[in-house]
């Protein structure tokens, strides 16, 4: 395995009282893209939350570029070169496509730069100088992670990039993903689409309970697709 | 399974229509002259790339939205002008692309406060509460049908994403409506709850037009009478799934090479 | 002499003239109440307060430091901002967890004492303060006696709006101000200090009320009854305008003052109630406000 | 908020709620008995205040609390109403019971018509449209005849009660209050807990979705709102026959914001909050009056106070303590 | 208990009730209850060897509040009579108070007249001024003057109709004209519309019938707008020192007013004044004397009466004259209205001030007997 960049041990979380994370403990190397699966619920998206920040009420250990993470104010993760992609997408109707995608600082060098964004994704183009929640729930998509790529983070965190988008644009999400890859960028997905998953992961986990539960790599893929259709009902 | 009140005739018929509906957002033409006719005892869906004009389709035939040009008629009856809460009560119900519950009532509540409309429960101020535990038993039935019956009793807020789905989908059975609009039901669902409201929906059908958007095809292939595809606001190709997924703009346009 | 309906046109000019002149100030007003509201969802009830201590700290500059006029122009909304933004940070923000209307009753408390504080110390009935030398006396019009300083008023007012609205609508600090708006966490998940934004924000309303209360002193009394007897009609302009639209606010601000001017010489006894029957009108007929964006 | 007699759900809930309503019931026996026999220990007119504004309170609450709605112009129907029962009583000799039931139908009629504007918005936008419109009607009352300016209409006679209890008697005139008051707020628990507040609850939650459901949310607000306006209405022509006079006071923005300071102190959403709210200000106002502070100052602090920390008010927080959650009250949220 | 005011509990206790936060504070609020322990004092603090007591309260302008004091302190502390009583709802509703509970109530901070008439009481008097008087002050003496046409800055409400009512009877009885008048909204801020107006009416005089931030804001922008250096005269119906003083001379010069007291008058006013600024740093109005001239001649009425109970009291209030530093030879009418001089002042300019606080000359005096309504004519049925 690659250098570890983010490492995640006994990541615990709350919800006011409730406990969600009870210990997750996982790793991501510098370079790979790491896919997240479990059924609903079971604490995914707020294991990325937890990990970016949003969510305070947290113990264990985060770990970026070998920096202690839990101290670090919430704007100051972004500048340690972690960038986020919500489940709810988070597009702000109040700014135009255009202010929505240069919104974000950029934080380091690296980044994509916007004619390129508008080459991957001709819609945005198209409307770019309309209300950001004007688009449609796969447009918004495409803008929330066009918007990161432009700040040059080392570390995307996307929460089920295809929900609700169309086949054509899923295939167009995940070969941005392996460009990405390619160029060098890490990868952490939560994912129900399996599909899509398994044509861009190096390695998953499977999440259950607030915990993880087993972890594996694409090559054993095959070799486990019956127990992930039980617990996952694939 | 006791979802659905049972009707007897099963003859397709057109339940709702639209005429060269338009809905211009300023300059920029959401959906374009666009003639749809829904069927009784049928499911047809609505697909299309993003930003197609599915939800403002939707928004239009349950008047959320005014549109710019064109009519509807739902059972004969003409509602291009006619407010959406009035439409609900005639018979048209939808669900959200994004779920919509009520948080901080309990699942059971949630699928009460839709039963008390149709059973005249809603307005008498003078009653208490308990006058709704005539529509428990009911409204049991429908949480069960949807496989929330461990939930019953938590509040809607703390259900996760896809349980929230599966919840809106019963509050949507409960009012029986006529028709049904449901907007991406199964985003963000798991394979089982898929399952489930599969076939629910296909239960439902039975007695009842549903128009529904979705991009989950094999959901489409499976359950899908009739498939109408939108693109640019405009209508591409219209027939049952074979037929379309073959189609050659379809596959450009939508389902990309390798689906299918 | 040439009539409008049944006024000399003379007459009708000139009271065409203050209606923008009023117009001023209800447009500086609207607009902070605006800003603070498009992107911290706060109905900022002490405005009027801070509009009052805008005109108050004037006053007092003068009396106590012998700071004149245009010192005070720019000392006294820096003071009040920096007021505005102590409060802010340690109290208000505590505040943006929840319904907005804790917000509202916050400010409303906010009012009552400053206010209290003020009445207490020093009274009802107000104190003086001076036109500045440089702009005391008056120039006749031809059809009106116009005030010099009454015409800065408009001319400043106006300088003030115009580049509060560039400020937010076309820079890149304005983008982070409205996005921090409708999603503080992610913003700030972009690396962006949100809390310090949000600040600044209120300060900058503060400051603009404070501003305008500068601008006041010299025409009304110095009272600290100023702010409660303009906020509520303040309200009512940006109900009107449409509310979280800054430019709607000034606009709408600059029309009611003339509305109600014109109101004072066709039937002066309906010139309190006028804008608010204005409010009712609108409000049938656009329920988001003249350039409100649909809720 | 916590609402004790809505028949829940869960049977950890339904149990605790079983307590609840055994606890309720007797700290309302409780509150009752100590009503009837107040007068031997207080001041009749300052108890006949205070149940006249605590009244007053839970009428707001019941916009408030249960509809989420947020009126900065419930003085409107207070004042106004104090002012009908103030004129008919006076000036046209209407019995009493009569002078209050003008009172309380005028108010309804204010109610109609500010909330046919009010509820085209919602949230702050509806407090900034009532508090105009509210403004509006103070105006009218300074301007209008009947009102005597800022004179008010003084010396309204009390008379007889269904033409033979004598209302002179303060004894009399408090347990008339108490009656008033107790029917009010017997009123306003049914509306509560009633399918129609249920829908209400909802509407609150997902506006959107209650439309999609086929409520016309639009009527169903007025309608809450006509009922809060009538029964502020109830409380303000019964304070005009307590103190025997109907002033600008009660009709000013002041008062609205009073009304919500007591609300929000007693505790926003619990059915007897306001009540202690209202106690609570009625009595600060009166020490207050002879007291070295000045009013207005203490008022806003304890106003920020309230928002910054004690936000569930006081029977909010006691519902939340521990001791409130042995009695078997349960606090949401 | 002193249900019928009969029995004595051997102590006078008199209370002070007015407004000390709200926006009549300057007119007397908490400097008057220091001119009510003037009087005490020289009366060293006993009255037929019963000690003298003060309470004060602040109503708040709520007159329910005002008369849930009342109560309380006629009926549970004690208190012989209450005074004061800033603005007219809070002075009718006590009055009416007073009036049940057989107690004396002498108002000084109210100006409706009703208080004297329709709404009087046998054991409720009007000390100070009232809207009849502040009309025959200005309306009546400034015609005198050469102010003989006039146009009027109105209050939209009950108060301004009355006094621009009165005051227009009196410009006209002495033989001047009405050019026209204006209402503008309470609580107003900006009057430049209405001063334009009055402005372009030609009218000699510009009488303001409104009332506290109302006529300072009217006055200070009718500065601004030149209308005194273009030959019109201001006058305020209803305005004294502290509002002058809060104005400042700049603004306020050549307006004209009536006060039933000046501080600068004569010696034995600045004597007075002298010692009420020591205790509360400015000098007094005719709220503040008026209330100090109250208090002093109830307890010469219990000294004269022998007792403190109420009809006795009443009785000797009715019959003694009044002459102090407020009131020269005043009298008491059959309907409680204490008649004494007035006086028709202008605001001087700011280079004739001799010292601070100097702020009027004294035009004319008005006699009381012509500036308070004939007792006969007043609606009160106590008087026949
Ligand atoms: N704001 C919240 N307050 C309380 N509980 C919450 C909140 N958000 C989520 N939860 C609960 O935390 C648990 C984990 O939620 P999470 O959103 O992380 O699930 P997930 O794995 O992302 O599911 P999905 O696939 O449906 O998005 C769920 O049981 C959910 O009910
Ligand atoms: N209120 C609006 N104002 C302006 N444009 C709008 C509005 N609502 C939708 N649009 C635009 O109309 C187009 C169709 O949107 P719609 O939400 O109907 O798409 P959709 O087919 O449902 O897409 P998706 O599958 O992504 O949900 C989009 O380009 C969107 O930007
Ligand atoms: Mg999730
Ligand atoms: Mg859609």
């Amino acid at each position: 395995m690659a250098k570890p960049l983010l490492e995640v041990s006994n990541l615990n979380a709350w919800y006011g009282e409730s406990h969600v994370l009870h210990g997750v403990n996982m790793t991501v190397g510098e370079g790979e893209t790491i896919t997240i699966l479990g059924r609903n619920g079971v604490g995914k998206t707020t294991t990325l939350r937890t990990i970016v920040g949003i969510i305070r009420e947290r113990k264990g250990e985060i770990r970026f570029d070998g920096k202690d993470m839990l101290g670090v104010p919430l704007h100051k993760t972004a500048h340690a070169g972690i960038g986020f992609v919500p489940e709810e997408r988070g597009i702000f109707s109040t700014l135009t496509v255009e202010e929505n995608l240069t919104l974000p600082p950029v934080v380091a060098q690296g980044g994509m730069p916007i004619e390129e964004i508008y080459e991957l994704f001709p819609n945005l183009k198209e409307r770019r100088s309309s209300p950001g929640t004007k688009l449609s729930g796969g447009e918004q998509q495409m803008l929330a992670i066009a918007r990161i790529l432009r700040t040059g983070v080392k570390l995307l965190i996307l929460d089920e990039p295809t929900e609700g988008l169309a086949p054509v644009i899923v295939q167009r999400i995940g070969e941005v993903l392996k460009t990405l890859k390619e160029r060098g960028m890490t990868v952490l997905l939560v994912e129900q689409n399996f599909r899509f998953a398994s044509r861009i992961a190096d390695r998953f986990y499977l999440m259950d309970h607030g915990q993880m539960v087993s972890e594996f790599p694409v090559s054993e893929l095959p070799q486990r697709m019956d127990t992930l259709h039980k617990v996952l009902g694939v | 399974m006791a979802v659905a009140a049972t009707h007897n005739h099963a003859e397709p018929r057109v339940v709702l229509s639209a005429r060269g509906l338009t809905k211009q957002f300023g300059a920029f033409a959401a959906v374009k002259n666009v003639d749809l006719d829904v069927h009784h005892a049928r499911v047809h869906a609505l697909i299309g790339p993003n930003g197609a004009g599915k939800t403002t389709v939707f928004n239009l035939l349950t008047k959320f939205l005014q549109p710019t040009a064109g009519t509807i008629a739902l059972m004969g009856t003409d509602i291009t002008k006619t407010p959406p809460d009035k439409v609900a009560r005639m018979g048209l119900v939808r669900s959200f692309q994004i779920s919509a519950v009520f948080p901080h009532l309990s699942v059971l509540d949630n699928v009460r406060v839709a039963l008390q409309r149709p059973n005249g429960l809603s307005t008498q101020f003078w009653l208490p509460t308990s006058a709704l535990n005539r529509l428990t038993a009911r409204a049991d039935e429908l949480i069960e049908a949807v496989g929330l019956k461990r939930e019953r009793n938590s509040l809607a807020a703390d259900l996760s994403y896809g349980r929230k789905r599966v919840l809106e989908i019963a509050t949507t059975l409960a009012l029986d409506p006529q028709v049904l609009l449901l907007d991406e039901p199964m985003a963000g669902m798991g394979q089982e709850d898929i399952g489930t409201v599969s076939s629910i929906i296909r239960e439902v059908a039975k007695t009842r037009a549903v128009l529904m958007v979705e991009h989950n095809l094999s959901v489409v292939a499976d359950i899908c009478h009739h498939v109408t595809v939108l693109q640019r606001g405009e209508i591409l190709a219209e027939g049952d799934y074979a037929t379309v997924s073959q189609d050659e703009r379809v596959r450009l346009a939508y389902m990309g090479a390798e689906e299918a | 002499m040439t009539m409008i309906f049944g006024i000399p046109l003379q007459a009708f000019l000139g009271q065409l003239l203050i209606g923008l002149i009023n117009g001023s100030f209800y447009a500086l007003l609207s607009l902070g109440l605006a800003v603070i509201f498009g992107l911290l969802r706060v109905i900022n009830f002490a405005h009027g307060v801070q509009y009052m201590l805008g005109a108050f700290a004037a006053m007092l500059m003068l009396q106590y430091f012998g700071i004149n006029y245009w010192f005070a122009l720019i000392l006294s909304p820096l003071v009040v901002g920096l007021f505005g933004a102590v409060i802010e940070r340690f109290l208000l923000s505590r505040l943006y967890k929840l319904d907005h209307l804790y917000g509202l009753l916050f400010t409303f408390g906010l009012a009552l004492t400053l206010e209290g504080t003020f009445r207490y110390l020093y009274g009802a009935s107000g104190q003086p303060y001076a036109v500045p030398a440089q702009l005391a006396g008056g120039t006749n019009l031809g059809f009106m006696f116009l005030p010099i300083y009454r015409g800065w008023v408009v001319v400043v007012s106006l300088l003030a709006c115009i580049g509060t609205w560039l400020l937010i609508e076309k820079t890149k600090l304005g983008s982070y101000l409205r996005a921090a708006t409708e999603n503080p966490v992610l913003v700030q998940a972009f690396g962006v200090n949100v809390p310090v934004l949000l600040t600044f924000t209120y300060a900058l309303g503060a400051g603009l009320a404070a501003f305008a209360g500068v601008l006041a002193a010299p025409v009304y009394q110095v009272s600290p009854l100023m702010g409660s007897n303009i906020i509520i009609v303040v309200f009512a302009v940006v109900v009107v305008g449409g509310m979280g639209s800054i430019m709607g606010a000034i606009l709408t601000g600059y029309m009611l003052g003339i509305a109600e001017g014109l109101t004072k010489v066709f039937y002066p006894e309906a010139s309190n109630i006028v804008i608010f029957v204005i409010m009712a009108i609108v409000l049938l007929l656009r329920p988001a406000g003249l350039f409100g964006r649909d809720a | 908020m916590s609402d004790m007699t809505h028949s829940s759900t869960t049977t950890v809930r339904a149990e605790r709620s079983a307590t609840a309503s055994k606890t309720y019931a007797a700290f309302l026996i409780l509150g009752l008995v100590l009503l009837i026999v107040a007068p031997a220990f207080f001041y009749p007119i300052f108890l006949m205040k205070l149940l006249c504004f605590a009244l007053f309170a839970c009428a707001f609450n019941l916009l408030l609390g249960y509809t989420g709605l947020l009126s900065f112009g419930h003085a409107t129907f207070f004042g106004g109403a104090a002012y009908f029962s103030a004129h008919v009583v006076k000036e046209w000799g209407f019995p009493p019971e009569l002078g209050v039931l003008t009172g309380v139908v005028g108010a309804a009629v204010l109610g109609l018509i500010m909330g046919f504007f009010a509820i085209r918005r919602q949230g702050i936008y509806f407090a900034m449209i009532t508090l105009a419109l509210s403004q509006m009607f103070f105006f009218f009352c300074l301007q209008a005849e009947f009102t005597k300016g800022e004179d008010g209409i003084q010396s309204v006679p009390r008379g007889h009660l269904f033409g033979f209890i004598d209302l002179n008697s303060s004894t009399n005139m408090y347990y008339f209050v108490l009656a008033v008051f107790v029917i009010g707020l017997v009123i306003i628990w049914r509306f509560i807990n009633s399918p129609f507040g249920m829908i209400l609850r909802s509407i609150r939650e997902n506006e959107q979705r209650a439309i999609s459901l086929g409520y016309s949310v639009a009527r169903y607000k007025l309608g809450a709102f006509v009922m809060s306006a009538a029964l502020a209405g109830l409380a303000g022509g019964t304070k005009a026959l307590v103190f025997q006079f109907a002033t600008l006071t009660d009709v000013a923005w002041q008062m609205s914001g009073e009304v919500i300071l007591m609300t929000l102190l007693g505790g926003i959403g619990t059915l007897i909050g306001p009540i202690f709210g209202a106690g609570l200000v009625v009595t600060l106002q009166n020490y207050l009056a002879t007291s070295q502070f000045p009013v207005t100052i203490i008022t806003g602090i304890v106003f920020m106070v309230c928002v910054l920390v004690f936000r569930r008010g006081i029977i909010g927080e006691f519902y939340a303590s521990r001791l409130g959650r042995k009695l078997g009250f349960e606090h949401r949220h | 208990q002193n249900a019928t005011g009969t029995a004595s509990d051997n102590k006078i206790k008199i209370g002070i009730l007015n407004d000390q936060s709200g926006v009549y504070a300057d007119f007397g609020g908490k400097s008057s209850v220091e001119a009510a322990k003037m009087a005490i004092e020289e009366f060293g603090g006993k009255v037929l060897g019963m000690p003298i007591e003060i309470v004060d309260a602040d109503h708040q302008n709520k007159p329910d509040i005002a008369s849930n004091i009342a109560r309380q302190w006629y009926d549970t502390e004690q208190v012989d009579a209450i005074m004061e009583l800033t603005t007219s709802s809070v002075a009718l509703a006590v009055q009416a108070v007073a009036k049940e509970k057989k107690k004396i109530d002498i108002v000084t901070g109210a100006a409706t007249t009703d208080l004297t008439g329709k709404a009087c009481s046998p054991y409720g008097f009007h000390w100070a001024y009232d809207t009849h008087a502040l009309a025959v002050g200005t309306g009546g003496a400034l015609v005198k003057q050469g102010g003989d046409s006039w146009f009027f800055l109105t209050a939209d409400y009950a108060f301004g109709y009355s006094l621009e009512q009165q005051t227009g009877d009196f410009v006209k009885a002495n033989g001047g004209t009405i050019a026209g008048s204006v209402r503008h909204p309470l609580s107003s801020t900006d009057f430049s519309s209405f001063l334009l107006q009055a402005q372009s009416s030609g009218a000699k005089v510009i009488g303001l019938a409104n009332a506290g931030l109302d006529t300072s804001n009217a006055i200070k922008q009718a500065a601004e707008f030149g209308i005194v250096q273009g030959g019109q005269r201001l006058a305020a119906l209803l305005f004294t020192l502290a509002e002058v003083h809060g104005l400042g001379l700049e603004a306020a010069q050549g307006l004209t007013l009536t006060e039933g007291y000046y501080w600068n008058r004569d010696d034995q006013s600045r004597e007075f004044a002298k010692k009420f600024f020591e205790r509360t740093n400015k000098m007094p109005n005719m709220i503040h004397t008026g209330t100090y001239s109250a208090v002093r001649q109830y307890l010469k009425a219990v000294e004269k009466a022998g007792t403190d109970e109420t009809e006795a009291v009443a009785k000797a209030i009715h019959e003694m004259p009044v002459d102090d530093v407020f009131a020269q030879g005043g009298t008491v009418a059959k309907n409680g209205r204490m008649i004494h001089d007035m006086y028709l002042l202008q605001v001087k300019k700011p280079d004739e001030s001799k010292e601070a606080w100097d702020y009027f000359d004294v035009l004319d005096t008005i006699p009381g007997k012509e500036a308070y309504m004939d007792p006969a004519k007043s609606g009160c049925d106590l008087v026949n």
